[in-house]
């Protein structure tokens, strides 16, 4: 299991491939990565706040309990804070499993979970000004069926 | 008691400092949130509407009637977004 | 849509990240790679034999019925034939979305129906014989929640 | 009728041949299944369990119950293992 946050850029592509090369029992692999969307053509930058300490036991927590649910060989979550620009990989998390549908059970689980209780926080920040991004009602939603 | 108390996102911004230490005899979240507000209209602001606040204690997430005791580092912020 | 059926070997990083710059619009990516898994640890190749022409049509009308099922920004179908050694990457998908819940319910009806319904064979070769891979009853079963 | 069937996998390798050309009256997929059958004991083998058995019509799957009019290639193979 590897859990990393950073203020540094990440190659995804990269940490897919080492990902994959180290779980080799594995045949599943599934990654999801999230990127800085400019939804409304305006955006300047992002700025991800969080809570050092907590963040890395909160996520520490929820990928134990990925493993405890599902057989996985490996576990990777890597989030990123401070300021970013539109276009770049906020996030990642990758599992390794035998099978695939534990892999895809488990990114799933961990992307749900990691969105409404890890502590991260993200602003917009436009030419006109800055607007911290709501919570959304399916985020809290989408915990209901684990 | 001595307390840690951390503020995040809007939060931070609306009460105008990150973090600061408290004395306190409250025994819940709840009741050091009013004697927060009571202190300052910034932290009256803050915590205006609790159902957009979200509390950890000792960097593990919490709920307002929890008790205090026991406990050094507060941290109220929005809810988490993530990803 | 990107549909690509080689025998050449992919570089799985390299995919991931040239999908996911393509689709900037998009906030959730998520893919997914099969590894020629050794459980045996007799394995000496896999090799994978395939239906030219019905093997495209076949991943085309996959990724055209995701595409009509989830709002996606993209999709990638990438699989290998031939010569496989243990460890080697025999195949990814890629689904890109404004949402993470599309991106993944996507991605794992792709992987679902291209377990069954695209023509491919696998055939594991070892020191002692060899073996056709026998279809899984939970990879026909999983067709029925879609 | 002319015909063009191809074999993949363990059907490929027990009747020996990847592809034939056939002439035949056939009017459906088991019906020519019952000619091949007819032939040589390679096929008798190869289609002795046809719940192990998928049959593609010009590229698109299909089934023995369907006829053969207009086909023009027949493909038969094991339940697909990809991914």
């Amino acid at each position: 299991m590897e859990i990393r946050v950073q203020a540094e850029p990440f190659d995804y592509g990269a940490e897919c491939n080492a990902f994959a090369a180290r779980a080799p029992g594995a045949g599943a692999v599934v990654s999801f990565c999230g990127i800085v969307r400019d939804a409304s053509g305006q955006l300047a930058r992002m700025e991800i706040e969080h809570y050092p300490g907590m963040t890395e036991r909160a996520l520490t927590k929820i990928a134990a309990e990925a493993g405890e649910r599902w057989d996985l060989a490996d576990v990777l979550i890597l989030h990123r804070h401070g300021p970013l620009a539109p276009g770049e990989t906020i996030m990642m998390v990758a599992t390794a499993a035998r099978h695939r549908a534990e892999a895809f059970a488990a990114a799933e689980f961990l992307m749900d979970y990691l969105k409404s209780r890890a502590p991260f926080w993200k602003k917009e920040i436009t030419a006109t000004g800055e607007a911290w991004v709501e919570a959304a009602e399916r985020d809290e939603s989408a915990l209901k069926r684990w | 008691m001595t307390l840690t108390i951390l503020y995040f996102a809007w939060l931070r911004e609306r009460i105008g400092e990150p973090r600061e230490t408290v004395q306190t005899g409250a025994g819940t979240v709840a009741e050091l949130v009013e004697e927060l507000r009571a202190k300052d209209d910034r932290y009256a602001l803050a915590f205006s509407d609790l159902a957009a606040v979200r509390v950890a204690l000792d960097q593990e997430l919490s709920d307002f009637n929890a008790p205090l005791a026991g406990v050094r580092e507060v941290a109220f912020f929005p809810p988490m977004t993530g990803g």
